[in-house]
């Protein structure tokens, strides 16, 4: 089995979906004779042609809304939005229309688009480049939301969310584009979309993190046994929209106790809603509020200071430690 | 040197075949004589229909509701412009459009009535569900002649939007999406004159919307929009150079909104009477009746026959809009996602729960 | 002292406010000739003129980007968006300019606008009009939240928003604007954003909401007392960003219990965020989970159903009760 | 009939006075010779500071950086045909205006950098911190140059904007409320051809960007914007008319990206060198430098002279640059509002012990 990066292993998904289904296209800025801004869409303007991997004006709205468009006549599109922070410029097309076509004409018309999106900080992007926006869009109905955190699940999980019926907001961590490389099967798979991963199986708390915190939620993991004798369980949610509850409850249930770790501004971001949740459905398990390591309330920050500001495995470790001696 | 500003209409002219007191001032292109008569009978019981869903409203039985009095020209033109297999993109207002494009009157009364079926647009009508939030359509137009274009289907697609809706960016997009890519759309802009309170002079310093079309190297087109055989030729003709991949094109309608905004809007707060009266003498209906007069087509006994048709059929579709009212709340749930997620089941489950509790 | 409706508070307050600062203008779509679809800015432009109080073009965005030139070029805009659902068509100029002006230019520029909109269910109005997006404005930094839940209120919040020298997004629950009366003095008057109001003191519960929520929680705290031998503590937050945390953390641990009520999707809403942060600051005095009483997640529903979407009385006392008895 | 596509390049003629070998082809207009010498100078020194930038990127001293090599002329004619008291938006390749408007170089290097101080405009410099949403401070120049006339200051605004930005939305409703409002503002497109790898062909199907300003009723004007002397005094002529209330204006600067669009960019990839040699050709700096070489205003010695004085320049740049870099973490925290709140003093004072602690 070939070791592939994530920017590999989404560039061979795309590929993949390409062949498979004629109504598959590819659009955005740059994706076309660039291969996009990170390299994800590198070769398959050769492979497909113009036709079907469309470099678009510069127009966010335009892009998701002929998708729309291009989704309820009979096509496939997968969307790329350049970095998710100008998400914003098409949150209408988004929310109020692919994610409610289905729900407005009682299912006669149906949008299964895929708007790809790299997002998260950490390598010294501009500003409003590295924002982490997904609570939005899990505070929407009709869309779903996944993303990954290795290379493995980035092929398994586009390619289901390219399957799936329904849009599919579809984050990508920049920083883990090519931050180590997986096993990835050469074969077309799917991850399915609404389960979490117990990544690690453990006794003593419960972390939950998602897409680029992941790698700082293993490290903590790691200096947790190491260091403090602690054996955490790591949930990766992988899909945030819907949520996949019941491995939330039943390993906190176990453990008793919970981090949840985002890059995120903290105020309504998704760790609220998994704490709201936890200690809803597991109040009397609680030995310790549930956590939350995130961003600060403050816009993600000049570059110079953003080491500074995103979450490290030091806090973690620190929540957890608090946690366990509350 | 730069062009200026006051020549746009002089190279925009407004096209026209039946002028305001019924002369046929053009051909009747793909027309005859008979087919007006059925589109003057139609557009009769449109206007009764519209006059009745105003009135459920202020019954109590419908929510808002917006009319399209004065612009049935325009959207029968551009409903029976296309061909068999092109689609219909519609704005809020456009249920004589929809209407003649297969998707029953009483979808007027659903979408004012806030019922689940509003958008559910029968199967064989290639009509897409309105929505109203505006000019997000006109990115949606685009999509559906670019997938069009793609299956390499010989067919088109029309996208209307209001005067006001040309002021959204979201316009710009789909007018530089669809001309960049070459799809298969008329873009049908339905100047009423009014967005709400706002005349078109204060919604745009430019003389035409027509004329918008120049900045995307596209051909752009000022039709009287009261006029139903201009439009209708006009789209026919469009439709088909569309089809060869000719496309897009603008298409401004030039009509009146001769109505309130809805029934939640009072006119008189912020328009001259007297606009009113002027756009009342160019109603397209009384245009449609002069020339069949004229021409023997309709006689007095014609004019009755067509309004007693005209209530049967809006009989008819409040008793199809009646029988609908009993539907199942529970199927709010049911189209979010193609299939219940594990949330949305429990919570189908405590709405049902509710639901019944509230009954008793 | 007059009694007005909340919607001739909010016009008032806006008289006051043009009368005295230049600065201010008032702007969106039919605020003028016509005084806004709920008449909020009624006489307005009689009394001020078509250069203060603008009918613009039907663009949010030029809503919304256009005041900020205004507020960086020394105005005080009060921008109108007519229905809360639109806020997607300017969520750009919202959360990536207004927001980050100061941010961006470390002080040197700030962005001193306010944007009224009408929120909230209950008015049978069509689609995407009566959508809860509070929760995405939270997550946002560099913008307030704040919205009202009557007359007295509405036109303190409303001068303070005017006043605050960062931009403010102000709710205004729609179904309100006439549904009851306040003494309301007729003299200019602020009630201070971000702090919240405990409307009736309480022992055994602490009732927690906002906005268009607040007439729902007052008839359920009626209930309770009434029929329950249940006192329930009030809480309506007013400005939902900043929260007035130290206001919620104080009543819950005397009370012991929380329920929070909001019309929004429940899924990432601000009633998570309420819930988060009670476990997080007061989880050894909580008796029971803090209760969610929220909309569906599913999009503001067709409105033939809203009344059986919407959270009412009932729902609001069984969750209390529920929690009583947890 | 309709208007043609194809006729736009002559309604929109290219407005050039110092053509590509230098010639004068119009007259100086508001420049002098010797103020020709000075911006001479200054391009010089803007050419070494935009390539020693990208060695700094480079080496890891800043990150992601946007050249403006080959533009300008077109920024330097934009900034010095304004006002003393007119103001800039610029957008975030526009290092060379903003630095003609009092902001000091380093700020691009701030910028690049990730410093919190890159948007600190210095207090009495009349220019927007520059911003990376494409388009969106399209609408900010328009609010801004309203504010101008609302407050009746006898003050223009110019807004910058690339040819891949005339494709937003926000474009499209700036021009919209500008031509409404009658607001002093130039909207200034730098049409360097390309954005990022998409070429202006397929950015847009019109043959310019000036003519979009026929769908605003607003006057448009294409300029060789590798021509200084064109740029400066038509930007100083429509501010003159924006000040007495004849704008807005919409400018189509046809200049070239000579380099990379950012230090993250590998042109090679999608356009053709031979393309990048015509353009070589049309250098701005070149082109002053021939007219004044031609005019005995500068020779070899006064060419070196000039290049040691950027040299210095620069070097004063990188110092004031560096120096800088002392900057407090916590300032991400003092200008989220013009206070702290509650939620963010306590943030505040735990990213301030945490800061401590990774020190060590
Ligand atoms: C994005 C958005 N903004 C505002 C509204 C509220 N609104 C509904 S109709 C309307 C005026 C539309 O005018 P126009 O486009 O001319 O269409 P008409 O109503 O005249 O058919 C407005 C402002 C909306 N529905 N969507
Ligand atoms: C809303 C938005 N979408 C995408 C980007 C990413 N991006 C940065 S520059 C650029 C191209 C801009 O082209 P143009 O407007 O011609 O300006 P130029 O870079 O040529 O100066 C793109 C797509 C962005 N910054 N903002
Ligand atoms: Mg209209
Ligand atoms: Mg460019």
């Amino acid at each position: 089995m070939a070791k592939l990066t994530m920017a590999q292993a989404l560039n061979q998904a795309l590929g993949q979906a390409l062949e498979a289904d004629e109504r598959v296209i590819v659009l955005g800025e740059d994706v076309g004779r660039d291969g996009g801004v990170f390299r994800i869409t590198d070769g398959l303007i050769d492979r497909f042609g113009a036709e079907r991997v469309i470099d678009t004006p510069l127009a966010e709205s335009g892009i998701v809304g002929t998708s729309v468009g291009l989704a309820m006549g009979g096509m496939r599109p997968v969307a790329e939005i350049q970095f998710f922070g100008f998400i914003y410029e098409t949150m209408d097309q988004i929310a109020s229309q692919a994610a409610r076509v289905r729900f407005r004409s009682m299912g006669r018309f149906s949008a299964p688009l895929v708007i790809r999106t790299p997002y998260g900080g950490g390598v010294k992007a501009p500003e409003i480049h590295s924002d982490s926006l997904e609570a939005l869009f899990v505070h929407t109905p009709g869309i779903k939301v996944v993303t990954p955190s290795n290379p493995y699940d980035a092929k398994g999980l586009l390619l289901a969310a390219i399957d799936d019926p329904d849009p599919v907001l579809f984050l990508e961590p920049m920083r883990l584009y090519r931050a180590f490389r997986d096993e990835v099967p050469e074969e077309p798979y799917r991850v399915p979309l609404g389960v979490a991963n117990v990544v690690r199986a453990g006794r003593d708390i419960t972390l939950i993190g998602w897409g680029a915190s992941m790698p700082v939620v293993l490290q903590a993991a790691d200096e947790l046994v190491a260091r403090h004798d602690v054996v955490p369980e790591v949930v990766d949610l992988r899909t945030l929209s819907p949520l996949d509850e019941s491995t939330i409850i039943q390993s906190v249930q176990r453990t008793q106790r919970a981090v949840v770790v985002h890059e995120a501004v903290r105020s309504a971001g998704l760790g609220a809603e998994v704490a709201a949740l936890i200690q809803e459905r597991a109040l009397l398990y609680l030995e310790a509020p549930v956590g939350r390591v995130s961003g600060y309330d403050t816009p993600y920050p000049m570059t110079m200071f953003e080491d500074l500001w995103l979450p490290d495995a030091t806090q973690v470790v620190s929540a957890a430690l608090a946690a366990l001696r509350f | 040197m730069p062009m200026q500003a006051g020549s746009m209409e002089e190279q925009f002219p407004l096209i026209q075949r039946l002028n305001e007191d019924g002369e046929l001032v053009g051909e009747l292109g793909i027309v005859d004589e008979q087919g007006l008569v059925d589109v003057y009978r139609s557009m009769v019981m449109l206007r009764r229909f519209d006059e009745r869903a105003w009135n459920l409203q202020r019954q109590g039985v419908i929510g808002t509701y917006a009319p399209f009095k004065g612009q049935e020209a325009a959207q029968l033109g551009a409903a029976y412009g296309l061909g068999a297999r092109d689609w219909l993109v519609p704005t809020y207002r456009d249920w004589a459009a929809c209407w003649a494009r297969g998707v029953p009157l009483e979808h007027g009364l659903f979408f004012a009535k806030g019922h689940p079926r509003m958008g559910a647009v029968p199967e064989e009508a290639r009509v897409f569900p309105a929505q109203v939030v505006i000019a997000a359509q006109t990115l949606h137009g685009v999509g559906l002649a670019w997938s069009l274009k793609l299956r390499r289907e010989a067919a088109a697609a029309l996208v209307t939007f209001g005067d006001g809706a040309a002021s959204q960016g979201d316009t710009h997009e789909a007018m530089n999406f669809g001309s960049v890519f070459g799809v298969p759309l008329i873009f049908f802009c339905e100047n009423n004159h009014w967005a709400i309170s706002v005349p078109l002079e204060r919604q745009m310093r430019s003389e035409t919307v027509a004329q918008r079309a120049l900045a995307y190297g596209m051909e752009g087109f000022r039709v009287d929009g009261n006029d139903y055989v201009a439009v209708v030729n006009l789209v026919h003709d469009l439709a088909e150079r569309a089809r060869r991949g000719e496309g897009p094109f603008l298409v401004e309608a030039v009509t009146y909104r001769l109505g309130a905004h809805t029934t939640a809007d009072d006119p008189t707060k912020y328009r001259a009477s007297d606009e009113e009266q002027r756009w009342e003498q160019r109603d397209p209906i009384r245009r449609l009746e002069r020339f069949l007069l004229g021409r023997g087509l309709l006689d007095d006994a014609g004019i009755a026959e067509a309004e007693e048709a005209a209530l049967q059929e809006v009989e008819a579709t409040l008793e199809r809009f009646r029988q609908a009212l009993e539907e199942d709340p529970a199927v709010l749930f049911d189209h979010v996602y193609a299939e219940l997620t594990p949330q949305l089941a429990a919570q189908r489950d405590r709405f049902v729960a509710r639901a019944k509790e509230v009954e008793h």
